[in-house]
């Protein structure tokens, strides 16, 4: 595939968005700073986001082929409010955590273990 | 904003847990006047204690003072609060002709008003204009400076110096006025008379600078008084006194036959001895805006006193009279003599032995005492009243490190 | 400049001679964005990964507005701006102890997590390369190119929301009846969503209230030395 | 032009629209960086003679007008110092990341018809987001610099940025309601005509939103009396506080072209953009009022006009500088949560019921210009009349939206 001459075509983008949602999803385990997990989440929705502006193109796939037409720019729209009530609630939840812990080490968080 | 609870200033209401961090205001920062070093303890944006160090300027002025005679000391004086040299020429003067029972002539008495007023007038200036830079506003400072520099050039007439003047010396002043001197004063006084609305209109009325002074930093007048504040600090808290009006006889008989209201706040208002603006609704008696506002009612009180010495001085005939020798013998004895610095109380206390060289020099300063409040007035304010507290006290780190 | 330089967009996506615009600069956001993600992973610094995360978000609104979503990408940039902000300045506070603190992952977890990412992925690129329909490109899709610039992108979206669509149901193959144009669209959830956003910050606030605490008088830092020791 | 190009001297297409793009940038950047040497100079002597003095006056001749060249020439020369303990790559990226935000919101703004970078239909969306990028240079300088002022700098920036944000929208969102679109070009484009046509005159309500916008645009890009990021007298220099030589000037770059885009802003949202008080193209008969039909020599009249225009802005910003104290942290946010933020809501609705009560407007002389619920039935009906637009087959979607976008102007 050479992309410099080749027009750009959906499944670019759904590899673009994998590959936000892999290093999302890697992000998420691998770190154990609450906020470093957050970052992970919002690659996460980034990457699902791709796939919604991609599938709903008309650039892309022209007017016709678009699968999801204006869908698709809505969905991500809403992924990228809901993303922000996320991160509002997931921070509130951080600070908390850090006044009861004074740390934002996630391995830390085992208050409830038997 | 959290807010201070009871007394204690350490318990402070905390939306996040949030550690302190000790921050070191100066020696080399834009609003301490010099160098002043304060170390705060904030927590975010709030003080909630603060600690001046002092010593950065010290330059063993009283030490000197005990190797020199008493009138070779004079141009140490101009150097302790060195925006107002004329007044601590004075008071030095005066507390050795004290210990020496030295009388002026009339003549220098009214030239000693006149000139130790107009210094009033240019420390208060820089004062005004300096507090509004640690306002955030830069042009009240400007224009404070020229109108301070149309001072300065009468002074550098009448003495040659426009910084370290020694023009106030033991036993009468250095030289007479040169001819015109007196019309040029009056002209100055004729002009800047308007500027003062200007200042008033950019700074003392100015909404965001009530916002920023009204209600901060409030002194009590207990407070004022046991810590030992005196100037404009005092009396901007509505403790009633002047050493002019309340000092010592040697003092208080040179400003014999002048009438002046001293600018402080009795019975809910100021003296009403010209227009000025009102007091804000906002604003509590003993904080930085009464603070700032007493030094510009005193600068037009001021002005009142300069037009009555020259009055009086023109009506004096006779010679000025002659300061007494360099090498002049100053009897046994110690004294101690106050008088009314722009900053506040100035005390100089010298022990003489016989000798022309004062056995012990000692020098008390308002700013010290003043700058000695900052402590209590920033327990759980914002960073950005620190400068304002700061600047209303109007220390000079000269005087306080001497 | 003439006026046509607003209809710079379309000439890039439809290339023409050698040089495919579009594809240059798909690839180049595609890159950072990638890139910066993976960055994102390797970071310790919490304040490092926000900065990367901000580039990464800010080159995937550059993908939007190459995919004619130009609206979504504004809308991305604006409130990652503020979302991810505000992700910042929390990392700088609650990190803060002695500055630039990192909480370190054992590498044994970062190898493992690299496998079962790969694998992710691997199956991920799978789907996205296996369908056919999806590798079609532009050009062939259609007139659709040259549309993208001189269509203005938020009123569709904004008529969408109130159930007009002008590109017709796509979705369910019909073309727009002529009858049923307007559909309830998008306006429930729309409120729905908004309710949620205050529901969620009033949540938010709530959950971290304030509370009253003595102050444990500093680190015992002493205000005489200025804490220099 | 690009046709000119193209057909006329025959050069393939992609090397036209690169070497446009190229030409774009390169003005843009040229505005920035010309912008802010003559800002840097012009607020010296603003300044000056606000303060009674006449600040730089050797340098360059008689009114010092080569004194800010004369500064970066030193500034380039001056070390470039990090602060031991600074985190390198970020204190090192900080400006850049600064000047870029700002680079690119430009690209949004239009200078007169047409003479835009990119001629975005969410124009207006796009420049406030971009802009608001800016922060993150000045947090991270903050964050980077190793230096407690800096840090509460940033602290400070970020709070007050993040809030102020909220009551522009609003503010934009109003001119943007009144144009029924938020293309730049399209905004200005309405206005044409008298200076009644302003959006500044359009009702009572617009009058105090371009208020509440310019608070709220100063507050943004962080000048006096909002300036208190980096507050002089309480945090040394507050986030700049670790920077110097050409770091530190981009910082300036940043913050001096800022000032001119949100200028800029305002002129086309609410002062009629390229388009005069007077419409003297028209009244000469150069031009029929609409951007399209005006000839080269008429845009450079709309490009002054704008320029001067934000210009002016700029200088007002100075004035109000060199004139008011600093505000405290607590007032900034008081000022936008509890003043600017419900009078824009206010207002906003009010614009909101006038537009309903007077559709056309009541100053508006020129009857050319549509009401915005036009333009909704023209999605609708589309100029035929035919409620077609949209029931038309997407094969042939293309012409059918082209005239849609035509009659959305």
């Amino acid at each position: 595939m050479n992309l410099l001459s080749d027009p750009v075509g959906v499944s670019h983008y759904l590899i673009v968005g994998a590959i936000l949602f892999t290093t999302g999803i890697v992000c998420m385990v691998v770190k154990r700073n609450a906020l470093g997990v957050l970052m992970g989440i919002e690659l996460v929705l980034n990457g699902a986001n791709v796939n919604f502006v991609a599938f709903g193109s008309p650039v892309l796939r022209g007017e016709q082929a678009s699968i999801l037409g204006l869908d698709g720019q809505l969905m991500a729209l809403f992924v990228i409010l809901l993303a922000a009530a996320e991160a509002a609630v997931a921070l509130a939840i951080t600070l908390n955590f850090y006044n009861n812990h004074a740390t934002v080490d996630v391995d830390r968080a085992d208050d409830l273990k038997g | 904003m959290s807010q201070v609870i009871d007394d204690d200033p350490r318990i402070i209401e905390f939306d996040v847990r949030t550690d302190e961090m000790l921050v070191n205001m100066g020696p080399q920062h834009p609003s301490t006047h010099g160098v002043l070093r304060l170390v705060l303890r904030t927590d975010g944006e709030i003080v909630s204690e603060i600690e001046p160090h002092i010593g950065y300027l010290h330059r063993c002025a009283e030490k000197i003072g005990e190797n020199i005679s008493a009138r070779q000391f004079i141009p140490y004086t101009d150097r302790m609060d060195y925006l107002a040299g004329m007044n601590m020429n004075l008071g030095w003067s005066l507390a050795v002709e004290k210990l020496m029972r030295l009388q002026v002539t009339e003549k220098a008495r009214h030239l000693r008003v006149l000139i130790s007023e107009m210094g009033r007038i240019a420390s208060h200036l820089v004062g005004m204009g300096a507090y509004g830079l640690d306002l955030g506003t830069f042009s009240p400072f400007l224009y404070a400076f020229r109108e301070r520099e149309k001072i300065l050039d009468l002074f550098e007439e009448a003495c040659g110096a426009r910084l370290t003047y020694s023009y106030i010396t033991v036993g009468g002043l250095t030289a007479d006025l040169p001819p015109g001197w007196l019309e040029r004063c009056e002209a100055f006084l004729e002009q800047f008379e308007p500027i003062i609305r200007e200042y008033h209109a950019l700074l003392t009325t100015n909404a965001i600078f009530v916002k920023r002074t009204a209600g901060i930093g409030v002194l009590s007048p207990d407070m004022a008084i046991n810590y030992g504040c005196s100037g404009p600090v005092l009396r901007g808290s509505g403790v009633d006194q002047d050493m002019r009006r309340d000092g010592e006889p040697i003092y208080t008989a040179m400003y014999d036959g002048y009438a002046f209201e001293v600018a402080v706040m009795k019975d809910g208002h100021y003296p009403r001895d010209h227009a000025y603006p009102a007091v804000p609704a906002d604003a509590v008696l003993g904080d930085c805006w009464h603070r700032f506002f007493v030094r510009m009612l005193e600068v037009v009180q001021s002005m009142d006193l300069v037009r009555q010495a020259i009055d009086q001085y023109s009506a004096c005939k006779g010679p000025l009279g002659e300061p007494v020798k360099v090498a002049e013998k100053i009897p046994a004895g110690d004294v101690y003599l106050e008088t009314e610095c722009p900053k506040g109380q100035m005390g100089f206390y010298l022990i003489g032995n016989g000798s022309a060289i004062p056995w012990r020099v000692r020098a008390r300063s308002s700013s010290f005492s003043n700058l000695s409040v900052l402590a209590e007035l920033c327990h759980g304010c914002l960073i950005a009243d620190v400068p304002a507290i700061v600047g209303s006290l109007d220390i000079v780190m000269g005087e306080i490190d001497r | 400049m003439s006026s046509s330089v607003a209809q710079l967009l379309p000439v890039l996506a439809a290339a023409e001679g050698g040089l495919n615009w579009h594809g240059f600069f798909f690839l180049l956001f595609a890159l950072l964005a990638c890139c910066l993600a993976v960055a994102v992973v390797l970071a310790d610094n919490v304040v490092r990964m926000a900065f990367y995360l901000v580039l990464s978000l800010g080159a995937t609104a550059g993908l939007f507005f190459l995919a004619g979503a130009e609206f979504v990408g504004a809308m991305q940039l604006m409130i990652y701006v503020g979302g991810t902000l505000v992700l910042l300045i929390f990392g700088v506070m609650l990190t803060a102890q002695e500055p630039f603190v990192s909480i370190k992952t054992p590498v044994r977890d970062k190898v493992l997590a690299g496998l079962v990412g790969g694998a992710l992925l691997a199956v991920l690129i799978q789907a996205a390369l296996s369908g056919p329909a999806w590798s079609g490109s532009a050009a062939e899709g259609g007139g659709g190119v040259a549309l993208a610039a001189g269509q203005p992108s938020a009123t569709p979206l904004g008529m969408a929301l109130v159930g007009i669509r002008v590109d017709g149901d796509v979705a369910s193959g019909e073309k727009s009846p002529e009858d049923g144009q307007v559909r309830s669209g998008y306006l429930l959830p729309f409120e729905i969503v908004s309710v949620h956003l205050l529901v969620v910050l009033v949540g938010a606030a709530y959950l971290a209230r304030s509370k009253r605490r003595k102050s444990s008088g500093g680190q015992g830092a002493d205000l005489s030395t200025g804490g220099m020791r | 032009m690009a046709e000119y190009l193209i057909q006329t001297v025959g050069l393939p297409g992609w090397l036209t629209w690169s070497l446009l793009a190229v030409l774009s940038a390169v003005l843009i950047l040229n505005l920035m960086a010309g912008g802010a040497l003559v800002f840097i100079w012009a607020e010296r002597k603003v300044s000056a003679r606000i303060q009674d003095r006449l600040g730089p006056t050797r340098t360059g001749g008689s009114f010092g007008w080569l004194q800010s060249l004369a500064d970066g020439i030193k500034l380039l020369a001056k070390e470039d110092l990090m602060p031991e303990g600074a985190d390198g790559m970020l204190f090192r990226v900080a400006p850049y990341v600064s000047f870029c935000a700002s680079f690119a919101a430009f690209i949004g703004l239009p200078f007169a018809f047409d003479m835009v970078g990119l001629r975005l239909n969410v124009g207006v969306f796009y420049v406030v987001a971009v802009l608001g990028l800016e922060v993150f240079g000045v947090i991270l300088a903050g964050y980077a610099s190793a230096s407690k002022w800096s840090l509460f700098g940033a602290m400070r920036e970020a709070a007050q940025v993040v809030s102020y944000e909220v009551p522009l929208g609003m503010c934009i969102v109003v001119p943007v309601m009144l144009a029924g679109t938020m293309d730049l070009v399209t905004i200005a484009e309405k206005q044409a005509g008298w200076f009644t046509n302003w959006y500044l005159f359009h009702d009572p309500f617009t009058f105090v939103v371009f208020w509440v916008y310019v608070t709220c645009a100063v507050a943004s890009v962080n000048r006096a009396p909002f300036d208190l990021a980096e507050a002089e007298s309480e945090l040394v220099a507050g986030f700049h506080t670790e920077y110097s030589g050409l770091r530190w000037s981009f910082f300036f770059m940043a913050e001096y072209s800022s000032m001119f885009l949100v200028s800029g802003l305002a002129a086309v949202l609410f002062l009629g953009g390229w388009n005069g008080p007077v419409p003297i193209a028209t009244l000469l008969g150069l031009s029929d009022g609409t951007g399209e039909s005006t000839g080269a020599i008429v845009r450079l009249l709309g490009l002054a006009n704008l320029l001067g225009k934000a210009t002016l802005g700029v200088l007002i910003m100075m004035w109000i500088r060199w004139t008011l104290p600093r505000l405290r942290i607590d007032q900034v946010m008081t000022t936008c949560l509890k003043y600017c933020t419900p009078i824009a809501a206010v207002m906003f609705a009010g614009a909101m019921t006038w537009l309903w009560v007077f559709p056309g407007g009541v100053l508006n002389l020129d009857d050319g210009s549509r009401r915005p619920g036009e333009i909704r039935e023209g999605w609708l009906e589309g100029p035929g009349g035919r409620s077609t637009a949209v029931s038309d087959a997407p094969v042939d979607d293309a012409p059918a939206l082209a005239e849609i976008a035509e009659v959305s102007k």
